[in-house]
């Protein structure tokens, strides 16, 4: 029966963890991948951060391999990360070469921490969702593979998390990250008036932000090309409003976004490219874009600039001139928060 | 408030002439006003310009915008202040029984 | 008949600046309200600035004796600055010691160059306007006569601007100022039936930004209370939308305002005092809050730290705190601007 | 002593009180009385809209106060010592700075409306707005009294004043004269955008006032629903900032555009303001329904001997180093060197320098919106285009985009919808659109953050062609 909660705190805790419990006093990385906390008593507790397949899709198989080594080199615990990555926690610092090898042997890679590329977040896609534009852990693996590397080893400026949504909902978080790519539907959506009889027709009025949708008597709606924003807010209230198509269907590219509060401050990423069509299985264009960003970044970048603190310091406009991004007006927010966006008084970079 | 006694109905005017009952305009009426602005007989081109104004504000319940004025007449804008020269906001409104436009700001 | 467009620039521009047209090299402060320019071909230009009563309201007669000081020192021309000061423009350097005491003796004050407290603009107010929820010039003259010393002297970090608007169409730029007084009504309008009648009702109801207008048939309109916030829109088109009641209108204060792109750039001044009363011929509430914001500015900012640079350096927070201000609910933006007013992230000035 | 008030009748405020026995023997006061007893009156208490005053008669001791027995203008009000009717108006004559009122005392202004206006704490002030008279489309403002018992309604003239704001005294003369013969013989140095205002002016003297200004070499214009004087900063003239000819784009304004400022015909005003560089004297970035600013973009340029006598002589650079807004420069002592990647053309060390001076390769940006109240209250104009060439003597590109820019607003505006809020209701990326205007990362603070944005059945087209 349902009702008992979340489990004791202690129930899931790596002893390690339990006896230095908010006596943590100083953290290091002494190597990629593995992550050296030290407590009040003077205790050092070793963690192995480890990429995960994308999406966080594991197989029951791969979970029990995992399990297995979590038995054998951290007293039978382990740990996900906010970003799908893996965490042994407490690991003998003798064995850490052995570990390493191990989750080789499984396809894990060990990295991911401080100055490099980090797990990749992303949504389910087209595995498993009816929304999903594009596919993201199909995109998260084509990026991942190609700054492989760079996962595994420490050369950036500052850490470089990219995160891929599948569809404007964004339950894989494309705003949120350094480098963000999000689905997106750009044709309307096809009214289909049966099964619009059977939805709340006010609630669909309502739901659009636009007002692009009016009543059509007797029980149907109606969309006015000029106003959609393709934003999916009625598809989602109403079966009988599909949008999508695969010609048209793609992804926008997002760059500048983080939640500290160090350097420029937590903010969203902004749009650099409206649209990239979608190239299963494993779209270059979007990687392409990525590699492009991420270089010119590497390149210019002072030590400790995250991509949107690089950004706020050089302009939005050397930013386009340096990656040789085309702007368009899609650019400009004519949306909700548009006087954000646009800017005012004369002090531009040329 | 200034009346005036025409065709044995009494009008109230505001202190500018505007027409204070919308109600009773009539093509006469029309007329009156335009001998007060000096205009003299109303001619075809007047009575574009007037139906027009009246027509929208009857259906819309405000004054058009003069650019509409102007596509809808094909007049030249300074063509209308030729016809009414005290303006189409003033000038053609009042003509036309609308209220008087008002406000600075 | 109207029609002829501007006046040759022969007719009222002086000589001296016809003959150094755009060949302007370089200019000099030489004390408050004396300014020397110097032009390529080495003419230097001296310029006598003065301030003037407020609103500008000039007497016939005053201008008149003005006219007559231009001729006798400035071959004949004068000026009139954007901030409502006089200009004497190409005095012999060696008469502006009288000139000074000539204007002074017509109750001029020479001054508001640098770091001074500028000549104030504002509106017409009571004088001659129907809109005027306080009364700018006499607002103007209570604080001029407040900050006098301060515009003969320079004490401040950076110049000092104040513009004071009777009422929220800001004729007189409350908000474009260092500090700002801007004139507030508070009370709902009191619609007049009759008078509504006669005026164009969809106009009313589309000009109100809150939608808190809707029409009473037959032909009338009602406020809905919760919604007015008081912005005077629906009494401009209609006479018949009567807004203000001496017990409750007054004023409000802003602070930060600037035009130049220096410093922290161009921005709108901001609430600091939601609303004071009108208390007139003086109005020493308001004088009292001018000199307090004023204080904390002259001890806090730096050198060239104009009021809103200032603040853009130590954050809100402490301002409020350095200038004694109270901070309430009304200070939270909640209308078209408020994400550029509510703060995101958590880095606070404490 | 029988005194007889006209009272308010919703809320009892005596309006207007006489002596009976004056009220019997005065043919002035008894002409007064039977205007107020017919004419609607405004509550100056409660604001009351009424014709039918209600009359009391009271017995009262002393004398009525002499406030509420004012007899119209004050040019009759006893200067000096004693009691005076406008105390008031008196008490803002006191203090150093110059005194507005002093000013009003020497015209024939109804003082008494201002002094009520004080003790009241309202304005006396009615209704009003613009007007025009047969070959006068534009220029003209009446205002109504609510307080017809003190003063009538009166209406202002207004001119566009001279380059520069430069006035010889020839033409202040000659704008006093104007003043005195019709007006009440004040002026106003200037009104809002920069406008001479003639206040006080008789319905049937408002053609000669405009024909004598125009005289004078004073255009009229700048009200109603038109593009409105254009302000422009003192440029040339008599500054070594200006990047570009200020007073002769306003020149070429007028050429251009003389006909959509005498006559009105837009949504709402359209207020211009030019100024020749980014310090912008005008206040355009916050006041321009259009704002043209000078703007450079090359980088700032340094004059290393005249830089070396100015810091011997006391130029304080680390100072300025440290102040720039963005970091860019750089000073050991000796080296001044300027990031031009990083400057944003501020202006900031230019202003404190003499041996920085802005660089080259000059024009203007164009912005739009600015305004201080309509629909959502105040609004920057927003960067449109970044630079646009500024080639005299008609600066056609520059004027060009902006009539572009009316043109889109005429067409698309709502009715008394200023240009800023109708931005703000399209949307800045959809109003660049209709205006043809390419887009540039210099119009963007940043980027969009949302994914919402249009996509034309073209572009959609496309992408189906190529799927094929």
């Amino acid at each position: 029966m349902p009702g008992i909660g979340v489990p004791p705190v202690e129930a899931n805790l790596p002893p390690i963890v339990r006896r230095n419990y908010g006596k943590w006093v100083s953290h290091a990385v002494p190597r990629p991948g593995v992550l050296k906390h030290v407590s009040e008593s003077g205790e050092a507790c070793f963690t192995v951060r480890v990429g995960m397949p994308s999406n966080a899709r594991v197989s029951t198989a791969l979970a029990r391999r995992i399990c297995d080594l979590a038995t054998r080199f951290s007293e039978g615990y382990l740990r996900m990360t906010r970003r799908h990555s893996l965490e042994l926690v407490g690991v003998d610092p003798a064995r850490i070469e052995e570990l390493i090898e191990e989750l080789r042997a499984l396809g894990l890679p060990v990295g991911g921490a401080d100055r490099s590329f980090h797990n990749v977040v992303c949504c389910t896609g087209w595995i498993h969702c009816q929304f999903a534009a594009t596919d993201a852990p199909a995109i998260a693996k084509a990026i991942s593979d190609a700054l492989w590397e760079e996962f595994k080893a420490e050369g950036y400026p500052a850490k470089l998390k990219v995160s891929v949504a599948a569809c404007v909902n964004q339950c894989g978080e494309g705003s949120t990250a350094d480098i963000g790519v999000i689905g997106i539907h750009r044709d309307l959506p096809r009214v289909n008036d049966e099964e619009v009889a059977k939805c709340e027709i006010p609630l669909i009025l309502s739901i659009c932000p636009t007002g692009a949708i009016k009543p059509k008597p007797p029980k149907s709606v109606q969309v006015d090309p000029k106003r959609c924003i393709h934003c999916v807010a009625c598809v989602g209230q109403c079966v009988g409003m599909p949008i999508g198509s695969p010609e048209t269907d793609g992804v926008a590219i997002y760059v500048g976004g983080k939640a500290g509060n160090q350097g420029g401050g937590p903010a969203f990423g902004k749009l650099v490219i409206p649209y990239l069509p979608n190239r299963p299985p494993r779209w270059p264009e979007v990687v392409q874009a990525v590699r492009r960003i991420v270089d010119l970044w590497v390149r210019e970048a002072r030590r400790d600039e995250r991509i949107g603190d690089w950004i706020s310091r050089i302009g939005w406009e050397r930013f386009f001139q340096k990656t040789g991004l085309p702007v368009s007006e899609k650019h400009l927010d004519g949306y909700v928060l548009w006087p954000m966006s646009a800017r005012t008084g004369v002090r531009f970079h040329w | 408030m200034p009346t005036v006694e025409f065709e044995g109905k009494t009008m109230d005017l505001d202190e500018d002439g505007f027409l204070q009952n919308p109600g009773l305009w009539s093509e006469t009426v029309a007329q009156y006003f335009a001998d007060q602005e000096g205009l003299g007989r109303l001619t075809d081109e007047h009575w574009k310009v007037v139906n027009m104004i009246r027509n929208y504000y009857l259906q819309f319940g405000v004054a058009p915008m003069i650019r509409k004025v102007v596509k809808d007449t094909g007049f030249e804008l300074k063509y209308i202040y030729t016809l009414f020269p005290s303006g189409p906001a003033k000038g053609a409104c009042k003509i036309a029984g609308l209220p008087k436009p008002t406000g600075c700001v | 008949m109207p029609g002829v467009g501007l006046p040759p620039l022969e007719q009222n521009v002086p000589p001296v600046a016809l003959r150094n047209y755009g060949k302007w090299v370089d200019h000099e402060e030489m004390r408050p309200g004396v300014l020397k320019h110097v032009a390529e071909s080495g003419e230097a230009c001296y310029t006598v600035r003065a301030g003037m009563p407020t609103n500008a309201r000039v007497s016939t007669a005053l201008a008149r004796r003005i006219a007559g000081l231009a001729d006798e020192f400035a071959e004949g021309h004068l000026r009139l600055t954007r901030r409502h000061s006089l200009e004497l423009v190409g005095v012999d350097p060696a008469r502006i010691d009288e000139l000074t005491e000539r204007l002074r003796k017509l109750g001029l004050p020479v001054g508001g160059t640098g770091r001074t407290f500028r000549n104030t603009v504002s509106c017409t107010g009571w004088i001659h306007c129907q809109f005027a929820a306080t009364d700018a010039p006499a607002v103007a003259k209570a604080i001029s006569d407040e900050l006098y010393e301060d515009f003969l002297r320079e004490r401040y970090p950076a110049k000092l601007k104040i513009s004071i608007s009777g009422c929220v169409n800001q004729c007189g730029e409350g908000s474009t100022a260092d500090i700002g007084i801007i004139g507030v009504h508070r009370d709902l309008p009191r619609v007049i039936d009759e008078e509504v009648a006669r005026c164009e009702i969809p106009l009313i109801v589309s000009v109100c930004p809150t939608g808190a207008i809707k029409p009473k048939p037959p032909k009338s309109v009602q406020v809905d209370p919760e919604r007015c916030i008081h912005c005077v829109a629906c009494a401009a088109p209609c006479q018949g939308m009567q807004i203000g009641d001496p017990e409750t209108d007054g004023l409000a204060v802003v602070v930060g305002g600037k035009a130049g792109n220096s410093g922290s750039g161009p921005a709108f001044a901001k609430f600091v005092i939601p609303y004071l009363p009108n208390t007139p011929p003086r109005w020493p509430e308001v004088t009292r809050a001018v000199r307090q914001i004023v204080e904390a500015w002259v001890q806090g900012a730096r050198r060239d730290e104009r009021v809103g640079d200032w603040i853009a350096r130590i954050g809100w927070d402490k301002f409020f705190q350095k200038a004694g201000l109270p901070v309430s609910d009304k200070l939270l933006d909640g209308y078209v601007l408020w994400p550029m007013s509510a703060r995101t992230g958590v880095r606070f000035h404490w | 002593m029988l005194i007889v008030q006209l009272a308010c009748p919703k809320c009892g405020f005596v309006i207007e009180q006489y002596r009976a026995d004056q009220l019997e023997t005065d043919a002035q006061k008894q002409k007064r009385y039977q205007y107020l007893r017919k004419k609607q009156t405004l509550c100056p208490s409660c604001l009351t809209q009424t014709s039918k005053l209600e009359e009391r008669r009271v017995e009262v001791e002393a004398a009525p106060e002499a406030e509420l027995l004012a007899e119209g203008p004050s040019e009759a009000a006893p200067v000096g010592e004693g009691p005076t009717a406008t105390p008031l108006c008196d008490e803002l004559e006191r203090g150093p700075w110059p005194s507005h009122v002093t000013e009003l005392k020497q015209t024939r202004y109804h003082l008494q409306m201002y002094e009520e206006g004080l003790r009241q704490k309202k304005t006396q002030w009615g209704f009003g707005g613009y007007t025009s008279i047969p070959g006068v489309a534009s220029g003209i403002l009446m205002r109504a009294s609510a307080r017809p018992d003190i003063a009538k309604g009166a209406n202002l003239v207004r001119a566009f004043c001279p380059s520069g704001t430069f006035y010889s005294t020839k033409t202040l003369r000659a704008l006093s004269d104007v003043a005195d013969r019709h007006g009440y013989g004040i002026l106003h140095l200037h009104a809002t955008t920069c406008d001479i205002e003639v206040l006080g002016v008789p319905k049937e003297e408002l053609r000669a006032t405009v024909d004598e200004l125009v005289a004078a070499g004073l255009d009229v214009g700048s009200t109603g629903d038109a593009y409105r004087n254009c302000q422009e900063c003192i440029g040339p003239l008599r500054c070594e900032m200006v990047l570009v000819d200020s007073v002769a784009m306003r020149q070429a304004y007028f050429t251009r555009f003389l006909d959509d400022v005498q006559y009105p015909r837009f949504p709402h005003k359209i207020k211009f303001k030019l100024s020749g560089c980014p310090n912008d004297c005008t206040r355009s970035q916050q006041k321009g329904d259009l704002a043209i600013v000078g703007v450079f973009r090359d980088p700032p340029t340094i004059n290393e001997a005249r830089l070396d006598g100015w810091v011997r002589n006391g130029g304080d650079m680390a100072h300025i180093a440290r102040m720039c807004p963005t970091r860019a420069m750089e000073w050991d002592g000796r080296r001044l060197t300027i990031d031009a990647e990083a400057c944003v053309r501020c202006m900031y060390c230019i202003n404190k320098c003499p041996a920085i001076r802005p660089g080259g390769d000059r024009g203007v940006a164009v912005l739009a919106g600015g305004k201080m109240r309509g629909k959502y209250g105040p609004l920057q104009p927003v960067v449109i285009a970044p630079f646009v060439p500024a080639i005299p003597p008609d600066f056609k590109e520059v004027f060009d985009l902006c009539a572009k820019i009316t043109d889109v607003y005429d067409e698309h505006a709502r009715r008394k919808e200023r240009l800023g809020d109708f931005i703000y209701r399209t949307g800045i990326d959809e109003f660049c659109r209709l205006a043809g205007v390419p887009a540039t990362p210099q119009q963007m603070t940043a980027p969009r953050v949302n994914p919402f944005y249009h996509w034309t059945p073209e572009e959609l087209q496309a992408s189906r062609k190529e799927g094929e």
